[in-house]
């Protein structure tokens, strides 16, 4: 056995715990997952099938883990995983999955697989076989501070060039503010009107926040390639930065993988309890909504729909807030069938975006949204997701769909009472 | 050995024999899921992990629409195989009579004629399955041999037990029972080794499911 | 006529209509007669190939009734035959020399076989007849 | 009643009219359970009949299958013995003792030879044949010398067709059925401890009515009487497809009449007539007057793990064996959960950090 292969299955044997034993225990083979998975139901091709693609894991669990399997193993009945496998399986768990985890929502045994997809990566990586754009985005999340490469000063531009924009102070580094905002490199390079949004908001909100120069990337490569360490380091600098400004909360942006980094992996990556808070920006806006700070005037008369990030609505927890959100400016909001938790992923999760070899699939399978979207042909889609909505943007132009697609952040703030951009756009 | 002799060692020691391995591997693969263990979750919760585990075991029991829609067969005979399996193993009067001995619970049973009837649809469902596993390309992909194993070790007792009560072919009718009985057993010894227990495990993975989506405020 | 069933170790009324064959069985009956009216063919139901619940066969007994005729024989023990309150509907009951049933069935037709005089004895009778008056004149 | 005699003739010598015959012929077809219509048929039959010797042996038995007989209601023992049958050897019932008796058996089997009927009743000891001996001879050899030249043999009694009680663990005398040990004849099982006295007599009436054997099951009874199920003929039946039992014999479903299935009735899976032909001048039967069927017409009913105890039921405790079961299987649990535990840890101990460096393969 190679040393990275050895690396791999002794990751594996790592990750196993007591809900992947009890998920594999239960899998009665139905197929039904199958149906619940975009890459599945747009290729028709079994090897989709979500649980086919946990298979070496399962024979790892299998061969070390249960009193049969190990007596097998004993007596050579068993076939050991082997790198070639893990080499086939590649694309099965990195191209073809985004963790989108509606098959986990599916399943009529109650496996969670997109939680043992999100642990097999780790011994994928382990025995060095991630995809080269998961791994060139790792290493430059971890060399240079953001997967697409963003420095400090391209933010710092951004930020001049918004605060000449709106005419409001960007504060960075503001010791002791409530909140520190954290943006993903996607907002920083497609959409930094997102900052200004934020900016308006919270100062209608009176709600002191702050970017941290030393920590501004929300985006964490780590728990999309399946490295926890490489996920920890990313998560000790936010959490450093947080720590040195003092601040009682930290405010993830439109991305879902981002939050799902920070919110939920996070302290369990670093192994301790944070001293703060973190919160969507979803969760914030809605928070503030309740408490009567954030007020809106005017609505949108197109047709609007809400596309829910897998990571944070399903597996995030974040489903209502952007809806009450959205009701705010919003006067023909339509729901796509399957929504919330239900939703269909944009194809582009989990790090697919950033594995160009995944393209033409990620496309193929986009015909899920397309459908979605022909259900109710909706005027404009609003998201809190950047990712989202630029893979949205990209299958839609792909499908020859004309529909802008928004940011829900962004949107509000057209909309906030008391400054002179309200109105609609028609 | 006389038909007799044949019923008295299957409702004796190979009924012992077959307890004991349904038990303790049963006992065993439990014990060896849950002492895997789990980490402790040190995110900040947002909802309750143990609520969201029990919500999840009741109601994964319940497809959601979009599959209904997508997958409505294997839902459906999915549904009646294992609704008509439990009726027949629960409700039937001396099965109940059985349960009464060994556990010491009674229940009120069905009627006969309904007993009867569910055990046909019931194994016509089960041929049904059979025949989209086959069909199927996903699940004709997915399937290996223990799934052909555990769908004939699960049709053997409401077959044999169908002969049985009706008391029909060659044999005479405490073969026909010492028969059904053994297919029962042989259910038993199977079960720790294959999928079928999912029947035990699947209340952990729905719970395991549910928790982990509870914490986090979600409902699964 | 002497009860063969005992219902004395069940409450009453505990196994009345049970098996339900009572209604059946006068179903059966009614399809009989009118059999009889039709094509003149008799039918001959054996009661004791029946499963019925304690009080059951009383029951049907009772339902049929008495009609016009009474008759018994005398015959390897006596046979009672009487006619239903339904003329054609015959209940005929053998009984052996000690009394106890031999068997018991429900006759649907003219006349019940049994009380037609048979040709042998008819011979013999007329045999035994004829030898009496022989003897008398010799 | 010579033995060149037909009985038509033997009853019309008797002064019996052919209104008693017919009676007798409507009687027999009912005791044979065949349909009314069959009566014209058997009343021809009957008429031509030549009365066939009999000889009646008697091995590890109880005399209750006699008693049976003789308690046979219709038509009277007394008919059926002297004027149908010519009952030439039976310990029980004839008058001849000793040698006389013996000598009787012999001169039948010689004047009969290939002809008669050979009736047995009780098992036959093969374990030491000293254990049961009639004259000094023991029951294997009286019963081949005896069926050899029998036309056919009628097993009645449980005991005579399935070994019986004797037969029952350990068995102690190496009991065997008549079947056992003939194998050349064709052998009639009137099974039952005892058998209905009707159904011994139908089937020698059958015997002699037809002059062949009435058709038989798998355990080659008389499907005539053992054709259906106690449970298929039970007036009790509609209690248990309802589901409705009684759990004891004097609570209120032994009351009500319920379904006796609970206390271990063994009506499902014996066959016999009592559900319709019932005992005592069709007065009751067991499951009539309370009691579950034993299925005493069945191979081995004595060792079938209980009376009281349903067919389905284990024969041995299992609940105890469950406690332990789980309780061996929670502690095997521990020690391999406890294995799997150490193989986690290592894997973790064993774990190198993963770096950026590491993530292309080859590194």
């Amino acid at each position: 056995m190679s040393a990275s292969l050895q690396r791999g299955i002794n990751a594996f044997k790592e990750q196993i715990d007591a809900p992947v034993a009890s998920f594999f225990s239960s899998c009665v083979r139905c197929g039904l997952c199958a149906n619940a998975c975009l890459f599945h139901t747009e290729t028709g091709d079994p090897k989709y099938t979500p649980i086919h693609k946990l298979e070496p894991l399962r024979r790892v669990w299998q061969q070390n883990y249960t009193f049969w399997g190990r007596f097998a193993k004993a007596l050579g009945l068993s076939r050991a995983v082997t790198d070639d496998e893990l080499g086939e399986w590649e694309t099965l768990v990195y191209d073809s999955c985004t963790m989108c985890g509606r098959c986990s929502m599916v399943c009529p045994v109650g496996n969670d697989i997109a939680y043992m997809i999100r642990k097999m990566r780790e011994g994928m990586a382990a025995a060095g076989h991630a995809p080269e754009g998961l791994i060139g985005a790792s290493q430059r999340a971890v060399t240079i501070g953001s997967p697409m490469g963003v420095k400090l000063p391209a933010l710092q531009a951004q930020i001049r060039h918004t605060e000449q924009e709106t005419g409001l102070k960007i504060p960075v580094d503001v010791e002791g503010a409530e909140y520190m905002l954290l943006l993903s490199s996607m907002e920083i390079m497609n959409f930094p009107e997102f900052i200004g949004a934020i900016a308006k908001i919270l100062k209608q909100a009176g709600v002191s926040w702050t970017i941290a120069s030393e920590a501004f990337e929300a985006t964490n490569s780590g728990i999309q390639i399946g490295v926890s360490e490489i996920a920890a380091e990313l998560v000790e600098r936010v959490v450093a930065a947080a720590e040195k400004l003092k601040v009682k909360g930290v405010i993830s942006p439109e991305c879902g993988h981002a939050y799902m980094a920070i919110r939920w992996e996070g302290p369990n990556l670093i192994g301790r309890p944070y001293s703060f808070r973190v919160v969507h920006i979803m969760e914030l806006l809605d928070e503030l909504r309740e408490q009567g700070r954030l007020k809106t005037t005017g609505k949108e008369s197109q047709r609007l729909t809400y596309h829910d990030p897998c990571q944070v609505a399903r597996r995030g927890g974040v489903v209502k807030q952007p809806r009450n959100l959205l009701n705010m400016v919003a006067e023909d909001f339509v729901e796509m069938p399957e929504t919330g938790t239900m939703n269909w992923c944009c194809g582009a999760g989990g790090g697919v975006s950033a594995n160009e070899r995944a393209d033409e699939i990620r496309l193929k399978a986009f015909n899920r949204k397309k459908k979605q979207l022909d259900a109710i042909r909706p005027d404009a889609i609003v998201s809190a997701c950047s990712n989202c909505r630029i893979y949205l943007e990209d299958g839609l132009e792909e499908y020859g769909m004309d529909m802008p697609v928004l940011s829900l952040t962004e949107t509000i703030a057209e909309h906030l009472a008391g400054t002179e951009q309200t109105g609609s756009k028609e | 050995m006389t038909e007799t002799e044949l019923l008295l060692w299957v409702r004796g020691p190979a009924l012992q024999v077959a307890t004991v391995i349904f038990l303790v591997g049963v006992a065993v693969r439990f014990i060896e899921i849950l002492m895997l263990g789990r980490q402790k979750d040190l995110a900040e919760a947002r909802g309750s992990a143990l609520a969201g585990g029990l919500r999840t075991i009741v109601t994964r029991s319940v497809p959601d629409r979009g599959t209904l829609q997508r997958s409505t067969f294997n839902v459906v005979a999915g549904y009646v195989f294992h609704v008509g399996f439990f009726v027949v193993l629960l409700f039937f009067a001396p099965h109940i009579l059985l349960f009464h001995e060994v556990l010491g619970l009674n229940w009120p049973a069905l009627p006969t004629p309904v007993i009867d009837a569910t055990t046909v649809v019931t194994i016509i469902a089960l041929l049904a399955v059979l025949v989209h596993r086959v069909l199927h390309p996903v699940m004709r992909f997915l399937s290996r041999f223990q799934d052909y194993l555990a769908w004939l070790v699960t049709i053997l007792p409401l077959v044999t037990g169908y002969l049985a009560f009706h008391r029909v072919g060659v044999a005479p009718p405490p073969t026909l029972i010492a028969i059904h009985i053994l297919s029962v057993e042989l259910l038993m010894v199977v079960f720790p080794f294959t999928k079928l227990m999912h029947a035990v495990t699947l209340f952990m993975a729905r719970y395991y499911n549910g928790a982990i989506a509870g914490y986090k405020g979600v409902k699964s | 006529m002497p009860c063969v069933t005992d219902t004395a170790s069940l409450p009453a009324g505990a196994g009345e209509n049970l098996t339900h064959n009572v209604q059946p069985l006068l179903h059966e009956i009614r399809h009989a007669l009118a059999k009889l009216l039709e094509d003149g063919d008799g039918t001959v139901i054996d009661l004791r190939s029946l499963p019925l619940a304690p009080g059951e066969e009383q029951k049907l007994l009772d339902e049929l009734d008495q009609g016009e005729v009474t008759a018994q024989i005398q015959a390897l023990g006596p046979t009672e035959i009487i006619e239903t309150r339904y003329p054609g509907v015959w209940v005929v009951v053998h009984f052996n020399n000690d009394n106890e049933v031999v068997g018991k069935f429900i006759e649907v037709c003219h006349i019940p076989a049994l009380l037609c005089s048979q040709q042998e004895d008819i011979r013999e009778g007329l045999e035994r007849l004829s030898h009496h008056l022989l003897e008398a004149t010799t | 009643m010579s033995k060149d005699e037909t009985l038509g003739e033997a009853l019309r010598q008797q002064g019996i009219s052919r209104r008693g015959f017919l009676k007798f012929c409507a009687a027999t077809a009912s005791m044979m359970a065949l349909p009314p219509s069959m009566v014209p048929a058997i009343a021809a039959a009957l008429e031509k009949a030549r009365r066939p010797s009999v000889i009646w042996l008697s091995f590890q038995e109880c005399t209750g299958c006699t008693e049976s007989l003789t308690r046979s209601h219709s038509p009277t023992v007394e008919g059926l013995i002297f004027d149908v049958i010519s009952l030439d050897y039976h310990h029980t019932l004839q008058a001849a003792s000793g040698t006389a008796a013996e000598a009787a058996r012999e001169t039948a089997i010689e004047e009969n030879y290939g002809k008669y009927l050979l009736i047995v009743d009780g098992s036959i000891p093969t374990a030491n044949p000293g254990y049961s001996t009639i004259a000094g001879v023991s029951n294997v050899d009286m019963l081949k010398e005896v069926a050899k030249g029998a036309a056919a043999i009628v097993a009645v009694g449980s005991c005579a067709a399935f070994g019986g009680i004797p037969h029952a663990h350990p068995n102690p005398t190496g009991a065997v059925s008549v079947s056992d040990l003939v194998k050349d004849k064709p052998i009639i099982n009137v099974p039952g401890c005892p058998p209905i006295p009707v159904v011994i007599s139908g089937v020698l009436l059958h015997y002699l009515t037809f002059g062949a054997i009435p058709e038989l099951d798998s355990l080659s009874r008389p499907k005539a009487y053992y054709g259906q199920s106690i449970h298929d003929r039970c007036y009790r039946r509609p209690f248990y497809d309802k589901g409705l039992f009684a759990e004891g014999f004097d609570d209120e479903g032994a009351k009500k009449g319920w379904c006796l299935y609970k206390l271990g009735c063994k009506g499902p899976t014996t066959y016999n007539a009592c559900a319709t032909t019932k005992w005592n001048a069709g007065t009751s039967f067991p499951i009539e007057s309370g009691h579950p069927c034993l299925g005493c017409s069945e191979p081995d009913f004595w060792d079938g793990g209980g009376f009281y105890k349903a067919l389905s039921m284990p024969t041995e405790d299992i609940s105890r064996t469950a406690v332990y079961a789980i309780g061996a299987g929670a502690a095997a649990g521990v020690a391999l959960g406890a294995l799997n535990r150490a193989k986690k840890a290592k894997a973790t101990k064993a774990h190198e950090k993963v770096t950026i460096n590491d993530l292309e393969k080859g590194n």
